[in-house]
This record gives C-alpha cells, sequence and structure tokens, in this order.
C-alpha cells in the first residue's frame, strides 16, 4: 500500500504545477487545462484519504470515493462550459490569448 | 520497498514529468497529449489506491472525453492546428508563487498525524451509496450539469447581428 | 437521504424555483421571446418561493403556512439542515434573484430571454441549497451550482466584447477558486474523516491538514464573497456585466459567499477558539479591515459609476465579514441586517445604473450632474439608496452598520479597534457618496453662468423665476426611459430602505434569535 | 403624571407632516407652499407653548420609552422615548416661537427665489429633528436628531447652491461641525460603555458634600438628577440617578476625557473657539436661515446638550473648567472679530459665537459650583428672540437694499422706522442694558460664573474676558446700528430705494420686539422658573432662590459693572459712528448735522482701518491662517494621502486575468502559511483560550 504522506506530497507538487500553470500561460485552454490538473489533485486527495480514513461508521467511509466521483462529474462540467467561453471569445476577439482581452481595466 | 510502492513511484514520476511538460509546451496540442498521459497514470494511480471505479471513470472522462473536448475546442478556435504561441508569462513572481505553494503543501503533507492501513471498497458499495447515502450530491451535480448545459448550448451558438464593440475602442 | 414524500415539502421553495426554469424551457420551446411573459413568470415563481420561506420562518400573516415538518428545525438530516439563519438567507437571495428578475423585466426582447431567466432561477436555487448546507461537499458543489450559471449570465450580451471579456475572467478565477476550495475540502475531508461541518464543529483541530483546509476553503468562499486579495475580478466583472448581471452578482452571489464563510468559519472559529485562541480573530478581523479599507480607498478615484460601486461592495463585504470576526451573536445579527441591507442597496443601485441609457445618462460618475433635478424619482431613490450606503441615519444602512459596530464595542478588547476602523471607513466612504450627490443636485458646472451675478440673487437682480413646473411630466418621461417594471423597482427598493430603516425592529427581531440559534443551538 | 405629554410627539410631527407634502408636492402650490409652512410650523407652536406651559405647572418630569427602535440580544434595547423635561420644554418654547415667526417672514422675504419648495420642506425638516432633538430622552436618539440637523444646516447653508461661495461654505460647515461629531460619538460611547447597565434607582441624593436641597426644581443639583429616570431599557437616559451613581465609581480621568469630547461636539455645533470657523461662512444662506438656524435654535443646541450634560461634566472640575474657559475665550475672541466686519451679517454671526460663548461659560460655571444650567438657558432663551429679531431686522434691510454692505448703508432709521426701532431694541437687549431681556440674562451668568470663580481662581481670567466682551458687544452692534440707520441718507445710490417691508415681514420683527422687552421679566413667574433650574435673578443685587429675594452687594456691583461696561460701548460706538446729535434725531428732530457725520465717519473709518490692521486685524488674521493651514491643511493632507493609494491601488487592476491569478495565489499562500504557522506561534506567545 502506499504511504499516505507520499500520496498527499505528490497531489500537493500536483496542484502546486497547476497553480504555476494558470500563473505562466495566456492561452485559455490552457489555463483550462490547468485548473484541470489542480482539480485531479483534489480527486487523487479525496481517494487517497478515502484509503486511508480513520475507522469510522460505513457511510463516512466511502465518501471519499463518492466524493471523487462527483468531482470528476463537476470538473468535466465545467471544462465543456469553459470550451463554450472560449468559442464566444473567440468569436469576439478572434484569439484566445487573455492578453488580448484587457480592456476592462483602471 | 512493495509493488505498489515502486509502481506509484513511477507513476508519479510520470505524471509531475508529464505536467511539467504540458505547462511548458509550446505546441498546445503537444500540451494536450501531455495531459492524456498525465490523465492516464493517474487513472492508474486511482486502481493501485484500491478504487477500480475512479480508476475507469478516469480513463473515461479524463483522459476519453475531456482530451478529447480539448482537442477539438483547439480545432475550432485555432486556423491551424498547429501553431507555436510563446509561454509568456514566467516570471519571478510567478515562479516564486508556485513555489511557495508547493512548498507549503509539501510541508503539510510531511507533518501527516497518522498513517494507518489502507482498506478497500467494493464498487457495489459506492455505487449503492452514491444513490443512497450521497444521493443529494448527485442531484446538486445534476443542477450543475443542467446549469452547465443551458450556459454552454446558448454561448456556443453563433448569435446573429455584428459584435458590439464598446466605446473606448 | 432518501425523499419520501413528506420530506420532498420541506423542499417547497426550491421546487418552486425549479418548477419556474422548467416552465420558462417550455416557453422557450413554445417559441415565446417575450420579457413580459418569461421574466414576469420567473418573478411570479420567486416571489412564490419567498412567501413560501417567510412562512417557514413564521412571519405574519403566513405564518400557519409552513410547510417544514415539525421538528426539524435545527436538526441535520444527511447533508442538509434548516436554521432559521439559513431561512433568513434563503429570504435575502431569494429577495435579490426577484428584484433582478422584476427589474431586467424592462429590458429589450430577444433571443437571449429564456437563458437569462433560466439561468436566474438556477443560481438562485444553487443559492437556495447554500442556505441549507450541513455539508462541505454539498455547500461547494451548490456554489458552483450559482458559479456556472452566474459565469453565463456576466456574458449574456455575447455580441458585447466587454461582457464576453468579464465572463471569461470570471470564469478563471472562478474555476481556479473552485479546484482551490475542493482541494481544502480533501484536506479538510483527510483531517476528520468526514465533510459534515456539524462534525467539523465537534471534532477538535487535531492537525494542520484542517488549518490548511480552512485557509483554502477561505479562499474559494473568498473569492465570491469578494475579499481582498480574491477581489479584483469583481471590479472588471460588475464593470462589463450588464448592469441588472452585476447586481445580482453583487446582491445575491456575494452574499452566498459570505454565507458560505459564516457557516465554515463558525466550525473553525469554534474549533480554535479553544486551541488556539485569539488568533483566528485576528486574522478574520484583519481580512475584513483589510477589505473594507481597499474598497473604501480605491472607490474614491473611481471615474466610472460601475467601478465605483463595484469598489463600494468589496468594502461592503468588509463590513459584513466582521459579524464572523466577532462572533457574538449580535455581531452576526448585524452582519444579516448589514446583508440586508447591502442586497437592497446594490441590487438597486446597479439596476438604476443599468436603467442610465434609458435615462440618457452616460457611465461616468460627472455624467450624473443634475439628474436629481431632470428625474425626480429615480434621482431621489438613488440619492436614499447611496446615504443608504454611506449609513445615514433612518436608512437600513444605518441600522445595520450601527448595530454591527455596537455589537464590536459591546465584544470589547480588540474588538472594538475593528469598530473603530469600520467607523473610520465609512467616514471615509461619505466622501465618495456624497460627490455623486453633489453632481445628482448641485451641478456646479452651471454655477459659472450666474457667477458674475452679485451674490444676492433674489429681488436686487429682479429675476423672480416663477416656481418650477409640476414634475409629473418628467416622472412619466422618466418611467417611459427606464420602463415600468425597473422604475417600480427602484423606487420600491428606495421606499423599502427607508420604512425598514425607521421601524426595523421585526427584522431585527428576527435576526437576533436566529443569530443566537446558529450560535448556540448547532448551525 | 398627566397623560396628555403622552401626545408631545405632535410636535416634531406637525412639521414632519409638513415635510412630507411639501416634498412630495411642494411644486403644485402657489409661492412654494409657504403657507403650508405656516400651518404646519403653527400647529407645532400651538402644541410646543401647550406642553411647556403643561411642564411649567407640573413639576415632574415626563418619560415615555414604550416604543421600542431595536434591541440587541442580550436585552439591550434602544428605545426611542420621550422626555419632557425642564429644559425641553423651554427649548419648545424658543424653537417654536421663533420657527414660526421665521416661517411667517420667508413667505414674503424668500417668495422670489428659485427652489422655494425645497427651501420650505427643507425648514420643515429641520424644524422636526429640532423639535424632535430637545425630546429626545437618549443620547442615540439625540445623535440622530443632531445628524439630521446637520444634514438641515448643510442644505439651507448651500440654498443657493449656483453660488460658489454658498456651496463651500455649505461643504465647510459640513466637515467642521462633523469634526465635532466625532467627538461627540467617542464621548457619548464612553459614556455608554462605562455607564450603561447600571441600575440603582434608589439613589435620589445630592452627590455634593454640604449641599442643601431647598425645593426640587429650583436648585436641579438637588433634585435628586432625575432629570431622566432611570430607565432599564435606554442605556443612554440623559442623567439618570443611577448614572450619576455610577459615575462616582468612574475612572474620574475617564470622565474628565468624555465629558471634555462632549465639550467638542458642542464646540462644533455651538461655533465655538477651535471649531468656530463654519458660522461666519454660513452667513451664505438665506438671511432666514441665519435667524432661525445660525442664531436662535440649531446653534444653541450645544449649549442645550452641555446643559443636559452638565451634571456629568460636573463630575469633573477639569473638563467644567475647560468649558467655561472654552465658552469665555470665544465670548471676547468673537467680539474682537465683530468689530472688523463690513457685511452687516457677519457682524451677527460674531455676536452670536460670543454670545453662545457667554453661555457655554455659563454652563461650565453651572458645572462648577453644581448647580443646574438655568443660567445659561435663560440666556439662551432671551438671545434666541433678540437675535433672531436682529436677522430678520438686517433681512429686512437687505431684502430693501439688496446690499449687505454696512458702508453702503446710512440713513436708514427715516425710510425703515418700524426696522430701524426694532432693531434698536434688539441690539439694546444684545448690549445688556436695562430693562431689555439682555440685560437679566447676562448679570445672572456673570453673577454665576463670578461666583464659580471664587472657588476656582483660574476661572477669573476668562470671567475678565467675558467682561471685556461685554463691552465690545455694545461697541459692535451699535456700530452696526449707527452705520445702518443713523444719518439721513445711503452713503452710496442703492439701486432700490430702501421701503418698509409688508406685515408680514414687520409682524415677525414687532413680535421679537415685544418679546424682548417681555422675555427678561419672566422667570419671576414661579411657573417659568421652573424651566430654568438653578437660574439667579441677578438683577441689582436680588437673587431668587425659589421662596424669595436675597439681596447681596456682590450681585449689586456686578450688575453695574456690567452695565457701565454696556454704556461705556454704546457711548464709545456713538461717538465714533453716531453723532451725539444725530443720536438724539431718534428722539427729537431728525434733521441735523449730516454733514458733520459724514466727514467724522469717513475719518473714523481710516483711522479705524489703521487700528484694525494693526492689531486686531493681526490677531484675525492669526486666527484665519490656523484655520486655513492647520485645519484645512489637515483635511487636505488626508485627502491628498487617500487620492495616492487610490491611484496607486488602480495601477494594480491592470485587466490582466494572470494578474489577478497571481493576487488570489498570493492571498492563498498568507493565508495558509497564516493559518500553518503564524497562527500556533501567536498562539503560544498569547497564549490558547
Amino acid at each position: 500500500m502506499i504511504p499516505l504522506d507520499e500520496l498527499v506530497l505528490f497531489s500537493g507538487l500536483l496542484f502546486s504545477l497547476g497553480i504555476f500553470g494558470v500563473l505562466t500561460r495566456r492561452n485559455f485552454i490552457m489555463l483550462l487545462i490547468s485548473i484541470e490538473i489542480m482539480m485531479n489533485s483534489a480527486i487523487l486527495n479525496f481517494i487517497a484519504f478515502a484509503a486511508y480514513s480513520p475507522a469510522g461508521n460505513s457511510l463516512l467511509e466511502v465518501s471519499g470515493q463518492g466524493i471523487a466521483v462527483v468531482l470528476i462529474g463537476l470538473a468535466a462540467t465545467e471544462v465543456a462550459l469553459g470550451l463554450a467561453i472560449v468559442l464566444a471569445l473567440n468569436r469576439i476577439i478572434g484569439s484566445v490569448d487573455v492578453a488580448d482581452a484587457m480592456q476592462l481595466k483602471l | 520497498m512493495s509493488l505498489d510502492e515502486i509502481l506509484f513511484a513511477l507513476l508519479a514520476g510520470t505524471s509531475l514529468v508529464t505536467a511539467v511538460l504540458a505547462l511548458l509546451a509550446r505546441e498546445i496540442v503537444h500540451t494536450i497529449m501531455w495531459i492524456a498521459i498525465l490523465f492516464v497514470s493517474l487513472g492508474l494511480i486511482y486502481f493501485l489506491l484500491e478504487a477500480p471505479f475512479l480508476g475507469v471513470l478516469q480513463l473515461a472522462v479524463y483522459a476519453g472525453a475531456v482530451t478529447i473536448l480539448l482537442l477539438f475546442a483547439i480545432m475550432v478556435v485555432k486556423k491551424r492546428i498547429f501553431s507555436r504561441e510563446a509561454v509568456t508569462g514566467i516570471g519571478i513572481t510567478s515562479v516564486l508563487l508556485s513555489v511557495a505553494t508547493a512548498l507549503l503543501l509539501a510541508g503539510n503533507a510531511l507533518s501527516l498525524p497518522y498513517n494507518a492501513a489502507g482498506r478497500t471498497y467494493p464498487t457495489p458499495i459506492l455505487s449503492q451509496s452514491l444513490f443512497l447515502d450521497f444521493g443529494a450530491w448527485v442531484i446538486i451535480l445534476g443542477f450543475v450539469v443542467l446549469s452547465a448545459l443551458v450556459g454552454a448550448v446558448y454561448l456556443a451558438k453563433e448569435s446573429r447581428g455584428r459584435p458590439i464593440r464598446a466605446e473606448g475602442e | 437521504m432518501s425523499f419520501d414524500i413528506p420530506s420532498i415539502a420541506q423542499y417547497t421553495p426550491e421546487a418552486t424555483v425549479f418548477i419556474g426554469v422548467i416552465l420558462v424551457f417550455m416557453l422557450d420551446v413554445a417559441g415565446i421571446r417575450s420579457r413580459a411573459i418569461i421574466g414576469g413568470a420567473t418573478s411570479i415563481f420567486l416571489l412564490l418561493a419567498f412567501l413560501q420561506v417567510l412562512a417557514d420562518l413564521g412571519s405574519w400573516p403566513l405564518q400557519g403556512l409552513s410547510t417544514l415538518p415539525a421538528g426539524l428545525l435545527g436538526t441535520q438530516n444527511g447533508p442538509v439542515i434548516f436554521t432559521n439563519f439559513g431561512l433568513i438567507f434563503q429570504g435575502i437571495f431569494l429577495l435579490s434573484a426577484l428584484l433582478v428578475a422584476l427589474a431586467s423585466v424592462s429590458e429589450a426582447d430577444g433571443e437571449e430571454v429564456p437563458t437569462f431567466y433560466a439561468l436566474l432561477s438556477l443560481a438562485a436555487l444553487g443559492m437556495l441549497f447554500v442556505a441549507i448546507s450541513a455539508d462541505l461537499i454539498f455547500l461547494l458543489l451548490s456554489v458552483e451550482i450559482t458559479g456556472i450559471a452566474t459565469y453565463v449570465m456576466v456574458g449574456y450580451t455575447r455580441k458585447d466584447r466587454r461582457a464576453v471579456e468579464a465572463a471569461m475572467k470570471f470564469y478563471i478565477i472562478g474555476a481556479l477558486s473552485t479546484a482551490i476550495s475542493f482541494f481544502g475540502a480533501s484536506l479538510l475531508y483527510g483531517a476528520y474523516g468526514t465533510t459534515s461541518l456539524t462534525a467539523f464543529r465537534a471534532l477538535p483541530a487535531n492537525s494542520s491538514l484542517a488549518l490548511v483546509g480552512f485557509g483554502m476553503v477561505a479562499v474559494g468562499l473568498g473569492f465570491k464573497a469578494t475579499l481582498v486579495p480574491f477581489h479584483m475580478w469583481a471590479v472588471d466583472v460588475y464593470d462589463g456585466a450588464p448592469a441588472s448581471v452585476s447586481a445580482f452578482l453583487a446582491a445575491g452571489s456575494k452574499k452566498m459567499g459570505l454565507f458560505g464563510i459564516f457557516i465554515v468559519f463558525v466550525a473553525a472559529v469554534r474549533i480554535f477558539a479553544s486551541a488556539q485562541g485569539f488568533a483566528l480573530y485576528l486574522a478574520l478581523g484583519a481580512l475584513a479591515v483589510i477589505t473594507m479599507t481597499v474598497g473604501n480607498v480605491m472607490a474614491l478615484e473611481q471615474t466610472t459609476m460601475k467601478r465605483m460601486l463595484a469598489y463600494s461592495s468589496i468594502a461592503q463585504a468588509g463590513y459584513m465579514l466582521l459579524g464572523i470576526a466577532i462572533d457574538t451573536p449580535a455581531a452576526l445579527a448585524g452582519a444579516t441586517l448589514q446583508i440586508t441591507a447591502d442586497v437592497l442597496m446594490k441590487a438597486g443601485a446597479f439596476i438604476v445604473v443599468g436603467a442610465a441609457v434609458g435615462l440618457g445618462v452616460g457611465p461616468l460618475i460627472t455624467d450624473w450632474r443634475g439628474v436629481g433635478h431632470s428625474r425626480p424619482g429615480i434621482g431621489a431613490s438613488f440619492a436614499i439608496m447611496l446615504l443608504s450606503l454611506a449609513g445615514m441615519p433612518l436608512t437600513l444602512g444605518f441600522v445595520g452598520k450601527f448595530y454591527l459596530f455596537f455589537a464590536a464595542v459591546e465584544a470589547g478588547g480588540y474588538f472594538t479597534l475593528l469598530a473603530i476602523a469600520g467607523l473610520l471607513n465609512s467616514a471615509l466612504s461619505v466622501f465618495y457618496y456624497a460627490r455623486i450627490l453633489r453632481y445628482m443636485y448641485m451641478p456646479e458646472s452651471t454655477g459659472s453662468a450666474t457667477a458674475g451675478a452679485h451674490p444676492l440673487s433674489h429681488s436686487s437682480l429682479g429675476v423672480g423665476n416663477a416656481p418650477a413646473a409640476p414634475a409629473w411630466g418628467s416622472v412619466r418621461d422618466e418611467i417611459r426611459g427606464t420602463g415600468s417594471a425597473r422604475w417600480a423597482t427602484v423606487v420600491g427598493i428606495a421606499l423599502l430602505l427607508l420604512v425598514l430603516g425607521i421601524y426595523p425592529t421585526p427584522l431585527i427581531g428576527a435576526m437576533n434569535s436566529a443569530a443566537q440559534q446558529f450560535l448556540t443551538l448547532g448551525l | 403624571m398627566v397623560d396628555y405629554f403622552w401626545y408631545a410627539f405632535l410636535v416634531p410631527l406637525s412639521t414632519a407632516i409638513g415635510f412630507v407634502v411639501l416634498g412630495l408636492g411642494g411644486t403644485f402650490f402657489k409661492k412654494g407652499g409657504g403657507f403650508i409652512a405656516v400651518i404646519a410650523e403653527g400647529a407645532a407652536l400651538v402644541f410646543g407653548v401647550f406642553f411647556a406651559y403643561q411642564e411649567s405647572l407640573s413639576s415632574t418630569l415626563y418619560h415615555d420609552t414604550s416604543f421600542v427602535w431595536f434591541a440587541l440580544p442580550d436585552g439591550t434595547s434602544f428605545v426611542m422615548g420621550t422626555l419632557v423635561s425642564p429644559l425641553g420644554a423651554l427649548m419648545l418654547l424658543v424653537v417654536n416661537i421663533v420657527g414660526f415667526l421665521v416661517v411667517l417672514y420667508s413667505m414674503e422675504y424668500m417668495a422670489h427665489e428659485e427652489g422655494l419648495p425645497r427651501y420650505f420642506a427643507e425648514m420643515m425638516l429641520f424644524l422636526t429633528a429640532m423639535n424632535g432633538l430637545v425630546l429626545a430622552d437618549n443620547y442615540l436618539e439625540f445623535i440622530l436628531m443632531w445628524e439630521l440637523v446637520g444634514l438641515c444646516s448643510y442644505l439651507l447653508i448651500g440654498f443657493f447652491w449656483k453660488k460658489p461661495e454658498a456651496a463651500s461654505a455649505a461643504k465647510k460647515a459640513f466637515l467642521v461641525t462633523r469634526v465635532g461629531d466625532v467627538l461627540l460619538f467617542v464621548g457619548v460611547f464612553i459614556f455608554f460603555t462605562s455607564l450603561g447597565g447600571i441600575v440603582n434607582p434608589s439613589i435620589t441624593t445630592s452627590p455634593y458634600p454640604g449641599q442643601v436641597c431647598s425645593s426640587a426644581g429650583i436648585n436641579w443639583a438637588c433634585a435628586g438628577f432625575t432629570f431622566a429616570p432611570p430607565n432599564a431599557d435606554s442605556n443612554v437616559v440623559f442623567l439618570s440617578a443611577n448614572s450619576v451613581a455610577s459615575v462616582t465609581a468612574q475612572d474620574p480621568n475617564l470622565m474628565t476625557l468624555a465629558g471634555l469630547l462632549i465639550l467638542g461636539g458642542a464646540a462644533g455645533k455651538s461655533a465655538q473657539f477651535p471649531l468656530h470657523t463654519w458660522l461666519p461662512d454660513a452667513m451664505e444662506g438665506p438671511t432666514t436661515v441665519s435667524a432661525l438656524i445660525h442664531a436662535a435654535t440649531m446653534v444653541a443646541a450645544g449649549v442645550f446638550l452641555l446643559a443636559i450634560t452638565s451634571i456629568y461634566i460636573g463630575f469633573t472640575p477639569t473638563a467644567a473648567l475647560v468649558v467655561l474657559a472654552i465658552g469665555g475665550f470665544t465670548s471676547l475672541f468673537a467680539g474682537t472679530m465683530g468689530l472688523v466686519a463690513r457685511d452687516i451679517k457677519r457682524v451677527i454671526a460674531y455676536s452670536t459665537m460670543s454670545q453662545l460663548g457667554y453661555m457655554v461659560m455659563a454652563v461650565g460655571a453651572a458645572s462648577l459650583v453644581a448647580i443646574g444650567p438655568g443660567a445659561a438657558m435663560f440666556h439662551l432663551f432671551t438671545h434666541a428672540f433678540f437675535k433672531a429679531l436682529l436677522f430678520l431686522s438686517a433681512g429686512s434691510i437687505i431684502h430693501a437694499l439688496g446690499t449687505q454692505d454696512l458702508f453702503a448703508m446710512g440713513g436708514l432709521l427715516r425710510k425703515m422706522p418700524v426696522t430701524g426701532y426694532t432693531m434698536l431694541i434688539g441690539a439694546l437687549a444684545l448690549s445688556g442694558i436695562p430693562p431689555f431681556s439682555g440685560f437679566f440674562s447676562k448679570d445672572g451668568l456673570l453673577s454665576l460664573t463670578w461666583t464659580a470663580a471664587q472657588h476656582y481662581p483660574g476661572a477669573l481670567v476668562f470671567f475678565l474676558m467675558a467682561l471685556v466682551g461685554v463691552l465690545l458687544t455694545a461697541l459692535y452692534i451699535f456700530r452696526l446700528w449707527f452705520l445702518a440707520f443713523s444719518g439721513t441718507e445711503a452713503r452710496e445710490s442703492s439701486a432700490h430705494p430702501a421701503h418698509e417691508p409688508s406685515w408680514v415681514m414687520r409682524a415677525p420683527l414687532v413680535t421679537l420686539a415685544g418679546l424682548t422687552l417681555v422675555a427678561g421679566f419672566l422667570p419671576l413667574l414661579s411657573g417659568f422658573s421652573h424651566l430654568l433650574p438653578g437660574v439667579q435673578w441677578g438683577a441689582f443685587g436680588y437673587a431668587s432662590s425659589g421662596s424669595g429675594f436675597t439681596f447681596s452687594q456682590t450681585d449689586l456691583f456686578l450688575g453695574l459693572a456690567s452695565l457701565g461696561l454696556a454704556l461705556t460701548g454704546l457711548l464709545t460706538a456713538y461717538a465714533l459712528w453716531g453723532n451725539g446729535r444725530v443720536f438724539r434725531l431718534a428722539d427729537e428732530s431728525p434733521l441735523k448735522g449730516l454733514h458733520t457725520v459724514l466727514v467724522r465717519k469717513y475719518y473714523f473709518d481710516e483711522a479705524y482701518d489703521g487700528l484694525a490692521h494693526g492689531g486686531v486685524l493681526g490677531i484675525a488674521r492669526a486666527f484665519d491662517w490656523f484655520d486655513r493651514y492647520v485645519i484645512d491643511g489637515t483635511v487636505h493632507a488626508f485627502e491628498d494621502l487617500f487620492r495616492i493609494a487610490s491611484e496607486r491601488g488602480r495601477r494594480i487592476q491592470t485587466g490582466l486575468v494572470s494578474s489577478y491569478v497571481s493576487w488570489v495565489v498570493f492571498g492563498l499562500i498568507v493565508l495558509v502559511f497564516f493559518f500553518l504557522y503564524a497562527l500556533p506561534y501567536l498562539t503560544s506567545a498569547w497564549g490558547g483560550g
């Protein structure tokens, strides 16, 4: 069995990589991908903690995996909506670069 | 080191490397490929964690659907699929911020209070509880999907008329 | 949690709103695009849900109509819990959606109408679920319903470049915050083995996991509540979005974030109060003070009305956060009061700004010169809203702020400093609200025409002006310009602010008991 | 306890109805609905006089707390109560008599102005707030009304909003009084936190050792301090016995601080020394507004506040002494400025500041010797009438001539006899010449201050200042009167021939003149003296102490000294600006020595200018400098600071979503770092729990 601290360390690193991506990339699709990586690290956490959760009643024990199922659905939904926004943005400014969408400022 | 741990080390290593490659790739289609590998290796890790249902779900939804969706979006918005773009934002600030996040989370992970033995959950119990114990979450997720659906259909639809240019443009 | 028929009855408000959504879909399929029909239907369903919530709260004269089973209040049932506090917030959320639905009936018809109202109702539905959640995942998912609906609402004028840009920014920061808060939730799950908020309260803070988890969830909810430094999207989004959507974001979605912070942190506060003492109050208090100060200072130099209102809305979030940062029943009741006031003030102000085009007023603050004279009804209503925002007595804004600061002083010690910071901030905010009032009622530029004349303008000059013509003509123009539904909403909000400001006793009574129950009974 | 006091809310309600009617539909009425304002204020006057009369008959207070405004979870509730007290009843008389006359006067005076409905609506709102203020039973309600009064003052000063001077004067008044208001809030907070919630109604005896309590209502300090009865709901009631009992258990330094902060609030509204600068500028408002708000009522609210708080101040001699000092100094200081003003309204405005200084001084003295603030309230009462009279007379001149420049006037007595003589009565009363009311009230408060100076020698300096002020008062007001009325014709040709106004404006003048004549004798009525706790009938050595009159040589001497000073001032003014024979014109033959007067006038004018430049004006300039650079400078520095911060902050808002993300991540890191490391550290540093 994989040690829990390694799992959490791994998911933390994955999360930080996601943040790195959000901070550095200007392409909207890349931002979506980075956020998906972050969501995946959260899902991984839930599954990992579910595997190691302390003894309790049965309802609580599996909830980590249940949450993970729901989160996968949520993340996919978010991507779909994000892509719709990409299309709308691309249609108007002809670009998916967020640096091209800077009219609102000051 | 057990087989599980070796496999995990391999998969985690693959995941991190592919994530870095995906985020640094200048060709967005390459990013999609790296990300697909990342999703697959994550799915395999779920199998290692005795969560086969989630592993399958990960492979189907992420490595399958989401990747294809992303590729599709690129095809729609880009005139050419292969087009290099600059990674513009790597500055000292962004690197510092992400390293700081990593350090905080890593420090946190290394001070975990317990490391109990693992346990397994058969898929039937999970599926049963999804509709009984966690029914509320699923219903709420349904509402999330509904509003995303309404919104995505609306936004993606070609609207009639020319774009409005804001004043000041 | 199982859904038998008796238990479904307790979800009457949610079901009513959802039936409204389905009706809108059916009208859409029937090819109806009229705002009067769709908006009217949505408003009716939101109103019914609102009345049902009032009945559940036992408000006069609806007290007999509650559909909540006896003994349900205050007991957790799976991921949901019904409390008076939550019910009050359900009312607040429905009110904000209702106001926006009513006011947007006056906008132009178009293909986007069904989508707009369906999403508005779905967003309201999400907020209703937030108000009854007793489980962190349930809470965050419900927040996500509203989040996703509002991302699209911001960009629903999809031909407007600024709106789509705003939607894009909102979406990115929103999705990022969602990811952060779910990561935090996973850590909390790891620390406690459960995601039940009531269970959080019962368990000790046994690890740094919980600390980090609470911090990350605070980021995700703080984004919705526009706390500094998670506020930067708000200004651009409120600016770029259609004004009615900005009204909904400022009045509804923000309050949802604050409510989320309340119910998550009331657990955190209780846990840490024993283990960590005072420091968590310090963090929350500092966050509140920073938020209000940044909001107020930044509002000072804004040139466009919407951005000014956006910063003022950020500042208001700071005041409301004081409710949990002080953590007494009085403070929580004061924050709820302030939230109620802010729903009316901010929704009203953004609706007025949305009507500006119809009134022939531009987006700049200076464009409002003389509006108080030329548009008496809207001008007076807007003035009341601004006075209420500034916390002038006899308005609901004053009652909320006074109550909140009073609670801080009463809590004593360090909390007195929070009250002083709040008072100083209110004093600062008067500057920019007064500036608008001055433009509206004292357009100084016209002074140059008579500046050369002798200071004593009256008999010595012989220019006895006849009293101005009766104002009904300009009121009629004004209603035509804004649309009757929007005009009525704005005037109604202003009257409500005054009436509740002069006689807030029933409101306060309800909030006091709810806050007390919330802090002592359980979630 | 008489039941009909329950209806005391009718007084503010009458004008509130007037406000609503005029505010909503003022434009539909002819002449801006002036008659509606007169009717509404007339009703308020009838109710006000009725309740004041009932209060003077009964020797009890009426206190109603049935209307709970809102309640806190811990049981503290805020009550919008009604308190009919002696001082409040007196104020009801002042506010409504002057208010009614001024509203009546406005009907003609303001008839040709633009925005008349707005004017009357704002006047109604002001009167509502002022009546509410005097009937308030706790500090919270008081502050609400106080703020509303300030708002109306701001609106009315800026009534001619097209005039930049008026707009800036309104802003200045708003800002300066705001400073005072903030001090007041803090003071009240201190009272609340240190006195709130303590209920011990059994203590009704005097806390001053050795004080003999004769009869209730006369020696107010001995009346058991039941100015407001104890009230468990409303924690910040005025002066209830329980509060006083707990004052003695308080930290004296804290109480001194609270007293000084309250003084700050009063100084802001009553234009006392450091916060006085707004009042002269406020003369940019219509003259009627100056008469009602900036002479008789609102500025008096500061004195009223000090009076109702005087019992708290009395526990800390330091605070009382400071109150006395501020008042005494202002009375002299404002008088010197009054000497140099050219604008007729500004002269009266300085005189208002000076007279308010006397009242503040008297409150301080009353606190020091631990008797009721009746002397100050008596002067407030008489001053309201003669000052309103002076303003309305000045308004009559301005209405006729269209100028406010004193040196453009002259010889008006023949053309405007009613205005001239009524203004003369006002001037005589202001100077303190018997039998006009000002003599009695000023004499009373001077003798009180003298008594205080016996116990606290430090007060002597300010007593002397006030005494010199008496001389100056007579000097500047008669300078004004002589310049305006003596002679036979105007020094400059005026665009409008001077004429007497119609009865609508004359009636208030004559009524006020009549009141000025009789007001001084009112304390002889035993009922009325009940409204003036602690007042001394100081005329020529006779002091009334409720039961009878006692004679004192000190009082006789003081009365004579003050009268002598006033006469000296009058005669000096006459020698400088009038002519002996010209002055006699008023009595005998109005036809002599015009040429001489003109020459003499110019001569003294220049001499006076030289003197002013050298001396008085120098002092005035120093204060102007202080006002402009220190007070305004501080305000501007803050404004600039925030503006720069705001400008800098705008640059962070780049519009690039990635930078927003950076801030979110930054916030995340700070928050998590705090939770992970700072929180445990702070906990160990401060200790848990």
